[in-house]
């Protein structure tokens, strides 16, 4: 060990304290060289200076040069959270042969020059968490950082185009995963598509093959109709339990050639079809669509005679060749040991029916975006027919942007792919009728690669463009022509006047919301949701796609709204995280683990029933209790609750925080 | 104005009002009025936008860029009927009715609204009757009304007035309440104060004015 | 602002903040530049749970007008139930602080989430109107009592507590 | 439960109907309405054009008046049937509990009347009251002249379920519809239920009011309906007592009774026109009423 990391060999610790501008975002606000001439007061600190960027290169060669010069054995950086650059500190401690832990951060950018006005105030709040700082870290021990070995297997949950996306690639780099899907097929919404913008090229010709890819893949388990019920463990070492809902179809045996299907007593649609968001209708027994992937029938429990009240011939158990029906299936319980999650569960579309003024489910020709798309696919309920109730085509459709989006009363946000989707919904609406087409929207946001030009060349179709919000649809008509229509009402604001438009059918562009469990779901796998319900990243740029739980990792909507090419890219770089952590094998643990000083364990067993990880035990003839540092997570509960002080917490030590509450209050 | 003049007249920067957004907005509620978007649901949803000379959405554009004079003189505010669909439909929950009612007070404290308009008017006998009275008597109120506004109008609604009368709904008897000194001391504490702040008031209220 | 804006009373605030949630929602007020009042000093526990009844007391005996406490929602925690246990303690310390004679609105306890910036701004400034309101902490009692001595009864009602807890 | 009833001006001159009824039929269904003790104005629309603060205090000092009647009980409940006082006293009541600085003002107006508000107060509608408080088949049981094949088109007007109440739907509101269902008649679904029927305008910018009253005439017409039942006495005013001119303006006859929900009701009960205002109105309702009673036998 070099002599610098042997704290203070003559016992006085020798602190430098190294002050960062951050550019202007400190120094703006902080009077950077008195805190360093505040610092410098201040007991056992040997050097106290100022850099621009303390985490540049420059900055850290600083710290390493006067750790090597052996001025300083200990570090305190006055910059930004330790959330986000501790790491990078650390690793210059270590570069410099210093025990990384002899080191703290006093955070004055996110907690003082960011959120004070007065520059006073600021300097004087930056002095104290310096004062703070530079006393705890007088008690810092040099720590070693515990190696885990790490699962390589991984989970990705949800089978929509991220996960898909996400599965295949590690799957390509030779990692097995597991994909579980709550429906009883993967594709998600992108499999309900007819087209994609802005390219209009074929949803389904690019979606199939990579849903067969990971059917075929030797590394991909795909279990559908499935969902993750529990995650224990930690990073590299998750054990995961997953509920496999009854399908009553043998998996394996199943081919899906529809016999069964054909053969059900039921010999039309009787509930309505999800894949087609409701308009047809499906039978108890069977395959959500052709491509579906597991190509495997499924009955619905709700609906089949047989399970709901044990009485029916039977005609799909003799028709399918294959004995693979099995009314005896139950829900069974999987249970899989590995390192990385991937969360890519999606979205769910806004229910239009909550804008009353809008008429949604009042009037018969009023869509929602998703029930059009279902109907412009060749594959879907109309054979990619544009068609009102009545059969007939129609002459003129209007479609409102911004349903359950940028409102405060809905969603605030912008739900990002509306005025795309919008595009393509119109260009398609205007190419399969001929109809008039309609868009009012509030603002056109095309942000994205050959965005811009698609709305260009919709300009140039003549599909009309009225800016401004829609604030009433109904079939309230006021002259001749409007009579049997729906009216749209909106101010033309680019005009100043308002407008009343006399449309067939109306498509109400709803936007993207969280699915209503995303609560529960979260508490699973202990990620943290934006207020909205999006699952939340642990840096907006510099980690989105990481969570503040080690291991864990996001793709696609669940995070926020998407498109797919957002969503592919997002799945990519979830999956490239995953096998970074794979890869490397092993994860070290944050040494701020419990430990028992035994002189002063009572054996008093509060500790015992505190531990949610059973980290602790009771050594019976020493009377006193034991941390094993592996399973212990470093919440330090049990520390707070010992009675003796015998419990301490490594980097939050009682005496640590002690020092820093006095740092904070008393440093003048 | 004849038309080679063209109908519109450029603004001059120096000719606006930069702190009339603030003032509007120092209603309560009033701070939502920074967030408007333009979407123009509330000119949509207004009964009565057709017949404004500019449009709810236009008022508030106007309202945040200082055209001060043009909104407190307009007949868009005196038009309003407060029947709040703006308000209930607006995203960004602006309260522009409240909005209305702002700047209906400025123009009058300014004396800028529309002379000879019926609404400013019938607000002023309105408001004098109950700062009375404590209750308003409806005959009495319309007479004043017309004989304010246009004299001649009394005989054309003298027929349906008559017949109001024959059935009780209509009568000169003046509605009062009994203790009027009660009700005249708890106004009179009002009497100086504004609910619409000036930009001086905010000022001295600390707030940060633009 | 006038002088007697200058003048008033500036409290000293110590807060404890969980590293998953709160410590988080503060640096996100941070990056989304909410400001708030600068009374108010932050110091990060990995979990509400680590609070230590005792540090709540050096605080006040070190100077403190009020001390804050923010942890993960009910459920939320990054470690299953230490949110609870901070709150079981929080609410015996209460009544102890009580006997002592400081008032209960000097001390508080709330969860804030991850995302919940602006809940942090607001929570600050309340506070520190609150104990602006209360004043000066004034405190005999405390300042006399010697940490071994305060420690004593504290200690075993803990132990009552988390007993109940396991 | 005990309510207070706080008429407002219009209920004592041009809606003198709307009161007659309600009170009417409230006995009937022996629910007392105490009228506030020296009410004044609730400080409706033209008022606030002048000074919203006034205009609260108004209203602040019928919630005192309201407290200090109600003694002892912890809420009172003050029955409002006028939409615009309905409004008025509801906004009051709700910014005087959000906005701390207006309170502060206000509470220092009262005080120098000698008055205190302490937030004791629930404003309810007559409807909100009807539909939640009662038992549900109340109003069902004392129909003796259900009204069968009756097309009712319900107009709640604008200011009734906006912005501030929270019994009905605020864009498609439903709980007159219900009573009109209770009572055996027949809903006529028509889009312009909350559209605003002109307000003061029809009297004063009559170019612009008379219009939007004709809009709602006519479409109630088109769909077909015989009667037309209101919740506020200015859209009754509106809507009853212009229609013949608004049909000489518009060269377009329209000749629809225009009552007030309570009117309906008390008819229903078989209670005598006399009780129910019914005889000051402009259209009469009588031929409506009669294709109901369609020869059935009649009580009391």
């Amino acid at each position: 060990m070099s002599t610098a990391n042997t704290p203070s060999p003559n016992g006085k610790p020798k602190i430098g304290v190294y002050v960062c501008h951050c550019g202007i975002n400190i120094a703006g606000r902080v009077d950077v060289q008195a805190t360093v001439e505040f610092a410098k007061t201040l007991p056992n600190v040997t050097v106290a200076t100022e850099y621009k960027f303390m985490c540049s290169d420059p900055g850290q060669e600083m710290i390493q040069k006067d750790l090597k010069d052996g001025l300083v054995d200990r570090v305190v950086v006055a910059s930004c959270s330790p959330l986000m650059h501790e790491a990078t500190f650390r690793r210059a401690m270590m570069a410099a042969d210093a025990n990384p832990f002899l080191f703290q951060m006093a955070n004055i950018r996110e907690h003082v020059s960011w959120v004070t006005l007065d520059k006073d105030a600021a300097t004087e709040k930056a002095k104290a968490l310096i004062a703070a700082a530079v006393k705890r870290i007088v008690l810092h021990r040099p720590l070693e950082k515990t190696r885990v070995p790490v699962n390589s297997d991984a989970l990705v949950v949800g089978g929509g185009i991220a996960g898909i996306h996400a599965a295949l690639t590690l799957a390509d780099a030779g990692r097995k995963v597991y994909l579980v899907e709550r429906e009883p097929t993967i594709g998600g919404h992108m499999a309900k598509f007819d087209k994609t913008f802005p390219t209009l090229d074929c949803s389904a010709c690019i979606l199939t093959p990579k849903m067969s890819a990971v059917r075929a893949h030797p590394n991909i388990t795909l279990w559908t109709y499935s969902e993750v019920a529990e995650v224990e463990g930690f990073v590299g070492n998750f054990q995961v339990k997953v509920k496999r809902k009854p399908r009553y179809i043998k998996e394996d045996l199943c081919v899906g050639c529809y016999e069964c299907v054909e053969a059900c007593v039921f010999k039309k649609g009787i509930v309505k079809d999800e894949f087609n968001v409701g308009l047809s209708k499906r039978r108890p027994i069977y395959i959500p669509f052709p491509q579906a992937t597991p190509l495997v029938a499924v009955i619905d429990p709700e609906t089949c005679v047989q399970i709901k009240r044990n009485k029916c011939k039977k005609p799909c158990v003799d028709a399918c060749e294959r004995d693979a029906i099995d009314f005896d299936q139950k829900e069974e319980i999987k249970e899989i040991d590995v390192g990385a999650i991937i969360l890519a569960t999606g979205f769910k579309t806004f229910d239009a029916g909550r804008i009353s003024r809008y008429g949604y489910g009042k009037y018969p020709n009023i869509f929602t975006s998703l029930e059009v798309e279902r109907m412009v696919n060749a594959a879907g309920p109309t054979t990619g027919e544009v068609l009102l109730k009545n059969g007939e085509k129609p002459k003129a459709v209007g479609i409102v942007h911004c349903v359950g989006s940028r409102d405060c009363k809905t969603n605030a946000y912008c739900s990002r792919v509306c005025c795309m989707y919008s595009l393509k919904l119109a260009h398609l609406i205007k190419e399969r009728t001929g109809a008039e087409v309609y868009n009012f929207y509030i603002d056109m946001r095309t942000p994205g690669k050959g965005y811009e030009e698609f709305y260009e060349k919709l300009l140039k179709e003549n599909v009309h463009f009225i800016r401004g919000r829609v604030a009433e649809i109904s079939d309230w008509a006021t002259i001749p022509e409007e009579e049997g229509k729906l009216v749209i009402r909106a101010e033309d604001t680019l005009v100043g006047a308002v407008r009343r438009i006399p449309v067939d059918m109306v498509v109400l562009s709803v936007g993207m919301e969280p699915h209503e469990d995303v609560d529960e779901v979260r508490r699973v796998f202990n990620v943290s949701c934006s207020h909205e319900g999006w699952f939340l990243e642990r840096h907006p740029k510099l980690a989105p796609v990481s969570t503040f739980t080690d291991g864990v990792f996001l793709a696609g909507a669940c995070q926020g709204p998407k498109d797919i090419p957002d969503c592919v890219a997002q799945a990519g770089a979830a999956a490239a995280e995953a096998l970074v952590l794979i890869d490397r094998g092993y994860v070290e643990l944050e040494p701020n683990t419990a430990y028992v000083q035994e002189e002063f364990c009572s054996g008093c067993k509060i500790c015992l029933g505190l531990c949610p990880y059973g980290a602790i035990s009771f050594n019976d003839e020493k009377n006193i209790s034991s941390v094993n540092g592996a399973l212990c997570k470093g919440c330090g509960t049990c520390v707070a609750a010992c009675p003796s002080g015998a419990l301490q917490q490594n980097l939050f030590t009682d005496e640590q925080i002690l020092q820093e509450i006095e740092g904070v209050i008393s440093y003048v | 104005m004849n038309k080679w003049q063209g109908w519109r007249k450029i603004r001059y920067e120096s000719d606006l009002d930069p702190h009339f957004v603030d003032e509007i907005a120092s209603i309560p509620g009033g701070e939502t009025l920074y967030s408007c978007i333009q979407c123009g649901t509330c000119s949509g949803m207004c009964p009565i936008s057709p017949y404004m000379d500019y449009t709810p959405r236009q008022i508030i554009a106007m309202i945040r860029a200082g055209f001060r004079g043009e909104v407190l003189s307009s007949y868009t505010t005196w038009l309003c009927a407060s029947c709040y669909s703006c308000t209930v439909e607006c995203p960004k929950d602006i309260k522009l009715t409240d909005i209305m009612y702002a700047t209906k007070r400025l123009a009058i404290r300014g004396k800028v609204y529309p002379k000879r308009f019926p609404t400013p008017v019938l607000a002023g006998e309105f408001f004098k009757a109950v700062e009375k009275y404590g209750r308003s008597t409806e005959s009495w109120l319309l007479v004043n009304l017309f004989m304010k506004t246009n004299p001649f109008k009394v005989f054309r609604q003298m027929g349906l007035g008559l017949r109001l009368f024959s059935q009780g709904r209509l009568s000169l008897k003046r509605e009062s309440i009994k203790r009027r000194g009660e009700l005249k001391s708890i106004l009179k504490v009002l009497e100086k104060e504004h609910m619409v702040k000036s930009k001086d008031e905010l000022v001295s209220a600390g707030k940060e004015v633009a | 602002m006038s002088d007697d804006d200058k003048k008033q009373f500036e409290p000293r605030i110590v807060a404890f903040f969980c590293n998953w949630c709160t410590y988080t929602a503060a640096d996100l007020a941070g990056t989304a530049r909410m400001t708030y009042s600068p009374n108010v000093r932050v110091i990060r526990i990995m979990c509400s749970g680590r609070l230590d009844p005792q540090f709540i007391l050096k605080a006040f005996r070190e100077g403190a007008d009020g001390v804050l406490i923010g942890g993960c929602h009910p459920g939320d925690c990054h470690y299953q139930e230490g949110n609870y246990k901070a709150l079981r303690r929080f609410t015996l310390l209460k009544r102890f602080l009580n006997m002592m004679g400081i008032e209960k609105e000097r001390i508080r306890l709330e969860w804030i989430a991850a995302s919940e910036g602006d809940k942090v701004q607001k929570v600050i400034n309340e506070m520190t109107e609150q104990v602006r309101k209360l004043g000066p902490l004034k405190l005999e009692p405390v300042s006399q009592l010697r940490p071994e001595e305060n420690s004593v009864p504290l200690a075993e009602a803990v132990a009552v507590i988390e007993g109940g807890a396991s | 439960m005990s309510y207070i009833y706080y008429p407002g001006c219009s209920l004592k001159s041009t809606g003198r109907a709307y009161e007659e009824s309600l009170l009417t039929v409230f006995d009937a269904l022996d629910v007392p309405l105490k009228e506030l003790e020296d009410w004044n104005c609730c400080g409706a629309t033209a008022y606030m054009s002048i000074s919203e603060l006034k205009a609260f205090a108004l209203s602040a000092r019928n919630f005192a008046l309201a407290e200090r009647q109600n003694g002892e009980e912890d809420y009172a409940e003050m029955v409002v049937p006028c939409a615009a006082c309905y409004l008025g006293l509801n906004k009051a009541h709700r910014y005087l509990a959000e906005h701390p600085e207006l309170r502060e003002t206000i509470d220092r107006a009262l005080e120098a009347g000698g008055l205190k508000y302490n937030d004791r107060v629930h404003v309810r509608h007559p409807l909100d009251v009807l539909i939640n408080d009662l038992a549900p088949d109340k109003i069902k049981a004392l129909v003796k002249r259900p009204l069968e094949g009756l097309k009712v088109a319900c107009y709640y007007g604008c200011q009734l379920v906006r912005p501030y109440a929270d019994f009905d739907d605020q864009h498609d509101p439903q709980t007159m519809d219900k009573i009109v269902k209770m009572l055996g008649g027949e809903v006529v679904d028509w889009p312009l239920k909350t559209r605003c029927c002109g307000g003061s305008l029809t009297g004063i910018v009559q170019d612009v009011g008379l219009r939007l009253s004709y809009i709602l005439l006519a479409e109630a017409r088109k769909r077909g309906c015989d009667l037309i039942v209101t919740a506020c006495p200015l859209c009754q005013f509106n809507l009853e007592c212009y229609q013949s001119r608004i049909s000489g303006i518009y060269g377009h006859k329209i000749n629809i009774p225009v009552i007030y929900f309570t009117q309906l009701m008390g008819h229903a009960f078989g209670l005598s026109d006399e009780k129910l205002g019914l005889k000051r109105v402009f259209v009469s309702p009588s031929r409506a009423f009669s294709k109901a009673e369609g020869g059935q036998h009649v009580h009391g």
